[in-house]
């Protein structure tokens, strides 16, 4: 599994901005503002908000060379539906907004039409009272029927959409994806293929033309409630534990996309990230057919130390490797641990150097988190990173 | 303002200040304090705050402790030196809720009532003729809630549909009704002789316009399978069947002369009219 | 009602003549406010209470605003960034929103009524104290056990304490107990308060106050009332229940144990939704007093505007869900508590378009209050229209538990109530202290502060739209987010500046402010019939009231309202 | 609304504060059992293990008797005191506290059975948390209300109540029928209901 190579390294934790002064200068000038949709107007309006404050930069730099498509979708931008039930979503989105816009506009315009043709006039103005209207039939009347026509139409649309996608009945053959949400992690289960992996969700792509194939997540949760929410390929829907919800997903874009858990779920709650990675069948295939299997077996000593020293410690408590004696429920499964992209829910990108700072102190990469220090030595430090890093 | 019952009092009987009810607060939250912190301070709450609460019994029984407090002069009479500008008298009378004819609301919903059977005749005559079955129409319009509807085939929709009846019912009946009551407030604002072009022609012009522009948002499959000349056709029968009802039931005197936000009744009318 | 007036010879305690006026030593004056049971100097105390607290929790917003400027800042740690949401929103609600709602309704109702006091004036200085003392003990909870390192043990579930987070599995030590304990202490202050409100309203009006001529400030305290009164107890229902949880080992939200952590939701959100009208009820009764006055007409649609206002109470018992719409209920009980949420919008329509109405035609004059009033209006306006967006589920499912909600109800609570809270501050502070506040810097205030809540606010309705979801203690830098965080940040700074002009408004204009005369704002409610400030008793003789606007009839013998209402 | 114009303000008349206060409090009361009783009707036949109530809850048939019957008791003793007959009020009121009393004493005998012989306590499963907390909030009530009778039948005793108390008295009453009231719903709901629906 290939990791998407564009702008990976902003993820890592080294990455901090040398100062804040440099960072300003960095994202006011930076390339991204490239992406297209709603995003872009609203960063551009912004960036030149603080353009103006801060006085940094002369001028809004011109718009760059759109870059190539990226395939990893950071900009979780609600208005870029990449999915069927967000893009359903959109259908009364659009009306209230419309319509919310609409009254908006009245209203204020009103609201200054008032102020301007009733401003105090003169000094002698206040010596008169104006005329004393106590109110009117008609105008109540009118601006009672108005709203009621309004909420009439947005009740019928809305009820319309809910049920269009709350209730959308499942194919056959639709991908069942069981997600159990952990302070503060994912657990992805494949129940019809026997796939148990974290974090990340693999879906095939569906596209609009071509016979659906959505997939359809059971959530549930191990401890306290949490939320899906994949901005652009589905609303939220809480984990909440003692009952079964249910979303889907029916992506048309391949990529990887980047979620959060929405609801408040303990101290490590901003670091609950989900990922769901989508694929062409071929590779979702592809995919799953490595993740049945079982990893490979270390090849080099350093490795073969660290495959001893993970059985020996108490890693096995809590995490599973298949056809081994690590049995643990309490955290993730890690028998494909290196095809993963990410550490501790999205916290760090999963590379050496990042899995052996996890390792040396979970605590400073994520405060607060369950994975405990193990106070490893610096040779079971490097033994188990060389170790995890064949888990593919 | 001047209460002519109440004789000349020198003095005016209030409350005495008493520490009790803070006691008795003070008593509660230690009770509730001692919760979190040791159960001895939870014992101490408890009586503090029996304390408090027996303080204030006697506070308040068997009669609540007054004391006197002499009275002050009294503050100035009120004046004002702002006249005020009245309202023209006489035409509408001065001072009032405008405008004096309150509209018969029973008007507007018979109007609505009955425009919205004209409609229904009209768009169902027109299911009719065009595909064969009065129910297209009806479930057309039920699109915007149903969702079944909403993506049906020609032919599912020519099906008579249980849930799209009602939804169609109750969403064509309440909106004309609404519409109906706009139209008894709306006639009277309209110019003088050509109120059957206004109200019956550009208003549902209007609103039609609105709906061609809102359409794909609100019901799309209305928006998809639409006649646009037959749904205005539909629309112009609505606005001026119910017109014609709301204008018989009550012929209501237009306001020409007065300027719009009089006409409205947020503003008062002026000049002579 | 039927003592027979006992004149003692000798009373013990001298009276101060005006409240707010008392000669003497600090302790003197101390004493005067811990022994009294006037309701005007209890209603000072809770708007006095109520800035305090507001100021602590302003503090917090900061710290969080802070933390979140930077993406992958390390400012606050996790658990300290977690308290500090949790205390903010606690605080705001329960010790900011609804002390300063019965602050106005203490102080103003028994004038407006013309009363000399409130139905139990102990029972009212027993309602403040229990909840000052609630704050207090909320607070105590960052020196509590387990000490001062990591900051004590203050809450950190968020105020809504959504199980089974709050059970003790996951919330262990105190801090939880501290929310609960304090609230419940807390609401048995409220339902006291909330209780003699209604007493006294019901069954102390002054000769001629019936009910259609109550102003409409009183009659928004009315609803509030009943609102506390219905909605408190289901909130002391729900601590119960979770005390009972973490004290004795109850299976109510133990999910365990079979418990459901969709139930405390609902108990949750029956009283939370209600409690949001209650927090909005002082910015319409301030609106429905400072419009008329400053446009020199009555109030647009009496009738209409009292009506909205039940209306809009009612409803709100129910449409608690729509909190809710994320949680997996069955699509019709979505769709019914999309209708009933979309409901209260009319109501909420009625009263905007009444309020503009009353401006038209009528002669503005600019003084402080209007000026506020006016910003009011605009900000609840989009906090209304936002409002209905969150209503339409689908659009919910994108934007619940995002920053899209953190601005929507900011713009409700900030530009909502809290610029009518300085409204009525301003315009009622002559009333208290006969002073006028000053102007110029009332004007520096409102123009720092509504700059400042629009850069800090309008930003986070973008975050929302973008996918940032609440209550996260950092964000990494490549989500889009980095910029309007920043902006929002410093939104807050122009926002403190204005606070602290209004704050030394409040000072400057007490000592060497313009005095302001009983009447200063040519007004027409009963409040401003006696003396400012005015004495204990209110008025040395109840009036006798024939209209809605007693003074407009005292001040136009010649054209009385009484002839035409 | 001209009519205003003559209004005497001797004709002025408001309700007392003192019963429209206890109305507000019975209002907000009610609003607290609501919840409580909603809770036990959800957790309804969903307790994951015994003892279940059909098990273990006999019908409170003497407590029941003695709370319905001082509802009667205390009327009499209002009309006693309206009627100015002191003795009498003294002997009815006297009445409907022991008959408060004895409620409570039979209600502590039924916790005691069910904790000691039947072992259901409030963290044995949702039905014991649900039971005890909503019928202990109700006696909760019924130990304030037994102390508000107190109070008033000490004053009568020593000859402290006066015909300007009788507001207070009243008051009393109302709050004693409103616990009555709410026993009616506990019992609908927990020894109707509840012992009928199976886990």
């Amino acid at each position: 599994m290939h990791l998407p190579a564009e702008r990976n390294e902003s993820l890592t934790k080294k990455n901090f901005p040398p100062t804040h002064f440099a960072y300003l200068k960095e994202s006011v000038l930076s390339p991204r503002l490239s992406i297209s949709g709603f995003a872009t107007t609203a960063r551009l309006l912004f960036t030149a908000c603080i353009v103006i404050l801060s006085t940094l930069v002369p001028a809004l730099a011109e718009q760059p060379e759109p870059s190539p498509k990226p395939d990893i979708y950071r900009l979780t931008d609600i208005f870029q539906p990449q999915s069927r039930p967000a893009e359903l979503i959109m259908e009364p989105t659009y009306l209230v907004l419309l319509i919310c816009f609409g009254i908006f506009a009245v209203v204020v315009a009103v609201l200054v039409y008032v102020l301007i043709k009733f401003r105090p006039r003169g000094p002698q103005d206040h010596l008169e009272e104006p005329p004393q209207v106590y109110g009117s039939y008609n105008i109540e009347m009118a601006w009672t029927v108005i709203p009621c026509l309004i909420v009439f139409v947005l009740v019928l649309v809305s009820s319309r959409s809910i049920v269009e996608i709350q209730d959308q009945p499942m194919p056959e053959d639709a991908i069942k994806i069981r997600l159990i949400g952990h302070q503060w992690w994912w657990e992805v289960q494949y129940p019809d293929l026997g796939i148990t992996t974290a974090n990340e969700i693999h879906v095939p792509v569906s596209s609009k033309n071509g016979p659906p194939r959505p997939t359809h997540l059971f959530l549930e949760s191990a401890d306290v409630i949490h939320s899906f929410w994949v901005p652009q390929l589905a609303g939220k829907t809480d984990l909440v534990p003692n009952r079964l919800n249910h979303t889907w997903v029916e992506p048309y874009k391949t990529g990887v996309f980047v979620g959060n858990c929405a609801e408040y779920c303990g101290t490590q709650h901003a670091n609950m990230l989900l990922r769901v990675i989508v694929q062409t069948p071929e590779d979702f295939e592809k995919w799953a057919v490595n993740q049945k299997q079982l990893p490979t077996e270390p090849q080099d000593a350093l490795a073969i130390q660290g495959k001893k020293d993970f059985y020996a410690l108490s890693c096995v408590n809590c995490h599973k490797i298949d056809a081994s004696p690590a049995e643990g429920v309490f955290g993730p499964d890690l028998t494909k641990f290196a095809v993963r992209q990410t550490l501790g829910a999205g916290v760090a990108l999963n590379t050496p150097e990042n899995l052996h700072d996890w390792l040396l102190s979970p605590d400073s990469l994520k405060p607060g988190c369950y994975m405990p220090d193990m106070k490893l030595s610096p040779q079971q430090l490097s033994s188990l990173v060389a170790y995890l890093q064949t888990l593919k | 303002m001047i209460n002519p019952d109440s004789e000349d009092p020198k003095f005016v009987e209030i409350p005495e200040p008493t520490g009790w009810p803070i006691i008795a607060a003070f008593g509660l939250v230690l009770l509730f304090a001692g919760l979190v912190t040791s159960f001895f301070i939870t014992f101490l709450g408890v009586l503090v705050c029996l304390a408090g609460f027996a303080g204030w019994f006697l506070d308040v029984f068997p009669h609540p402790k007054h004391y006197a407090v002499p009275l002050e002069e009294a503050p100035e009479p009120h004046t004002t030196a702002r006249s005020i500008k009245y309202l023209k008298i006489g035409h509408l009378g001065h001072r009032m809720r405008l405008p004096v004819e309150v509209p018969p609301l029973m008007a507007g919903v018979k109007g609505g009532i009955v425009g919205a059977v004209a409609m229904a005749i009209l768009a169902c005559a027109w299911g009719f003729f065009k595909y064969g079955s009065i129910w297209y129409p009806v479930n057309l319009l039920s699109a915007a809630a149903v969702p079944s509807l909403a993506e049906a085939s020609q032919a599912a929709l020519s099906q008579f549909n249980l849930l799209g009846f009602i939804v169609a019912v109750i969403s064509h009946g309440s909106v004309s009704i609404m519409i109906g009551l706009l139209y008894i407030v709306l006639l009277p604002m309209l110019p003088a002789k050509f109120e059957w072009f206004w109200g019956g022609i550009m208003t549902p012009l209007i609103w039609s316009g609105f709906l061609f522009a809102t359409i794909r948002f609100i019901n799309p499959a209305l928006a998809v399978h639409v006649d646009w000349p037959w749904f205005i056709v539909c629309q112009v029968a609505f606005g001026m069947v119910c017109g014609f009802v709301v204008f018989k039931e009550e012929k209501v005197e237009t306001m020409q002369s007065l300027t719009l936000a009089a006409k409205l009744g947020i503003e008062a009318p002026e000049e002579n009219s | 009602m039927a003592q027979e007036i006992i004149i003692e010879e000798n009373y013990r305690m001298p009276a101060p003549v005006h409240v707010g006026d008392e000669k003497g030593s600090l302790t003197r004056v101390i004493q005067q406010l811990v022994f009294t049971v006037d309701h005007k100097k209890l209603g000072l105390m809770y708007i006095a209470a109520g800035l305090l607290f507001f100021v602590i929790a302003g503090l917090l917003a900061g710290l969080i605003r802070m933390q979140l400027a930077f993406p992958n800042n390390h400012f606050l740690p996790p658990d300290v960034y977690n308290q500090s949401f949790t205390m903010h929103g606690t605080t705001m609600i329960f010790l900011v929103g609804m002390p300063m709602a019965f602050g106005f309704a203490n102080y103003l109702v028994p004038l407006m009524i013309g009363a000399r006091d409130m139905a139990f004036p102990r029972l009212n200085a027993f309602g403040f104290w229990v909840f000052f003392f609630s704050g207090l003990l909320l607070y105590f909870s960052y020196v509590g056990a387990p000490g001062l390192y990591a900051a004590g043990s203050a809450p950190d579930v968020g105020w809504f304490a959504y199980s089974p987070l709050t059970t003790k599995a996951f919330s262990r030590g105190h801090s939880t107990d501290y929310w609960t304990l304090s609230l419940l202490l807390g609401g048995i202050g409220s339902v006291a308060t909330a209780l003699n409100i209604l007493v006294t309203v019901f069954c102390m009006r002054c000769p001629g106050m019936t009910l259609g001529r109550l102003p409409i400030f009183v009659w928004c305290m009315v609803v509030l009332s009943f609102l506390v009164i219905l909605a408190l107890p289901c909130l002391s229902a729900c601590q119960i229940m979770i005390s009972l949880d973490r004290y004795l080992g109850a299976k109510f939200f133990d999910t365990q144990a079979g418990g459901d952590a969709v139930l405390w939701q609902h108990f949750f959100w029956i009283f939370g939704h209600p409690e949001v009208y209650i927090l909005i009820m002082p910015a319409f009764a301030i609106t429905s007093e400072v419009i008329p006055v400053f446009s020199r007409k009555p109030i647009f649609g009496y009738p209409v505007m009292v009506a909205a206002v039940v209306a809009i109470a009612f409803i709100s018992l129910g449409v608690w869900a729509h909190h809710m719409f994320c949680v997996g209920m069955v699509s019709l009980a979505n769709a019914f508590f999309v209708t009933s949420t979309l409901l209260v919008s009319i109501p909420t329509g009625i009263k905007i378009f009444n309020w503009l109405a009353t401006m038209y035609g009528g002669k503005l004059r600019f003084e402080l209050p209007l000026i506020f009033c006016i910003a009011f209006l605009f900000q609840f306006l989009i906090a209304g229209l936002t409002g209905v967006m969150l209503a339409v589920a689908p659009f919910d499912w994108q934007l619940s538990d995002s920053y899209f909600v953190v601005a929507h109800f900011h713009y409700i609570l900030i530009g909502g109530l809290l610029f009518t809270i300085f409204a009525g501050i301003y315009y009622w502070y002559p009333k208290a202290f006969g002073k006028l506040p000053n102007h110029k810097l009332g004007l520096w205030h409102f123009w720092l502060f509504a700059i400042g809540f629009h850069i800090t606010f309008l930003p986070q309705h973008f975050l929302g739209f973008l996918g940032m979801p609440r209550r996260i203690y950092t964000y990494q830098s490549d989500r889009g987010w980095d910029e309007m965080n920043l902006l929002s940040t410093i939104g807050v700074a122009i926002q403190s500046a204005g606070i602290l002009f209004f704050v030394y408004n409040l000072i400057y204009s007490y000592f060497w402010g313009k005095k302001s005369g009983d009447d200063p704002w040519d007004a027409w409610t009963l409040e401003w019939a006696t003396t400012s400030p005015p004495p204990e008793y209110n008025f040395a003789k109840l009036p006798l009231v024939k209209s809605r606007r007693p003074l407009w009839d005292a001040k136009h013998p010649e054209d009385p309202d009484w002839k035409h209402e | 609304m001209n009519s205003a114009t003559t209004e005497n303000p001797a004709d002025w008349k408001l309700p007392s504060a003192r019963k429209f206060g206890i109305l507000t409090l019975i209002l907000a009361e009610s609003a607290l059992f609501t919840i409580f009783v909603v809770a036990y009707l959800f957790y309804m036949g969903k307790s994951l293990n015994g003892p279940y109530p059909s098990e273990v809850l006999e019908f409170p048939l003497l407590g029941t008797l003695a709370l319905f019957s001082s509802s009667g008791t205390i009327f009499m003793a209002e009309r006693c005191l309206l009627a100015g007959n002191k003795p009498g009020f003294s002997l009815w009121w006297g009445i409907t506290t022991a008959l408060g009393i004895y409620f409570l004493y039979f209600t502590g005998a039924e916790w005691h059975h069910l904790i000691f012989e039947k072992n259901l306590l409030i963290s044995t499963n949702t039905f014991g948390t649900t039971f005890y907390s909503l019928v202990g909030l109700h006696a909760f009530h019924v130990i304030v209300g037994v102390l508000l009778l107190l109070g008033i039948l000490i004053s009568s005793l020593r000859g402290r109540l006066h015909s300007d108390h009788t507001e207070h008295v009243e008051a009393i009453s109302y709050y004693w029928h409103f616990v009555d009231c709410i026993w009616i719903v506990v019992l609908t709901v927990v020894y109707f209901l509840s012992v009928r629906v199976q886990p």
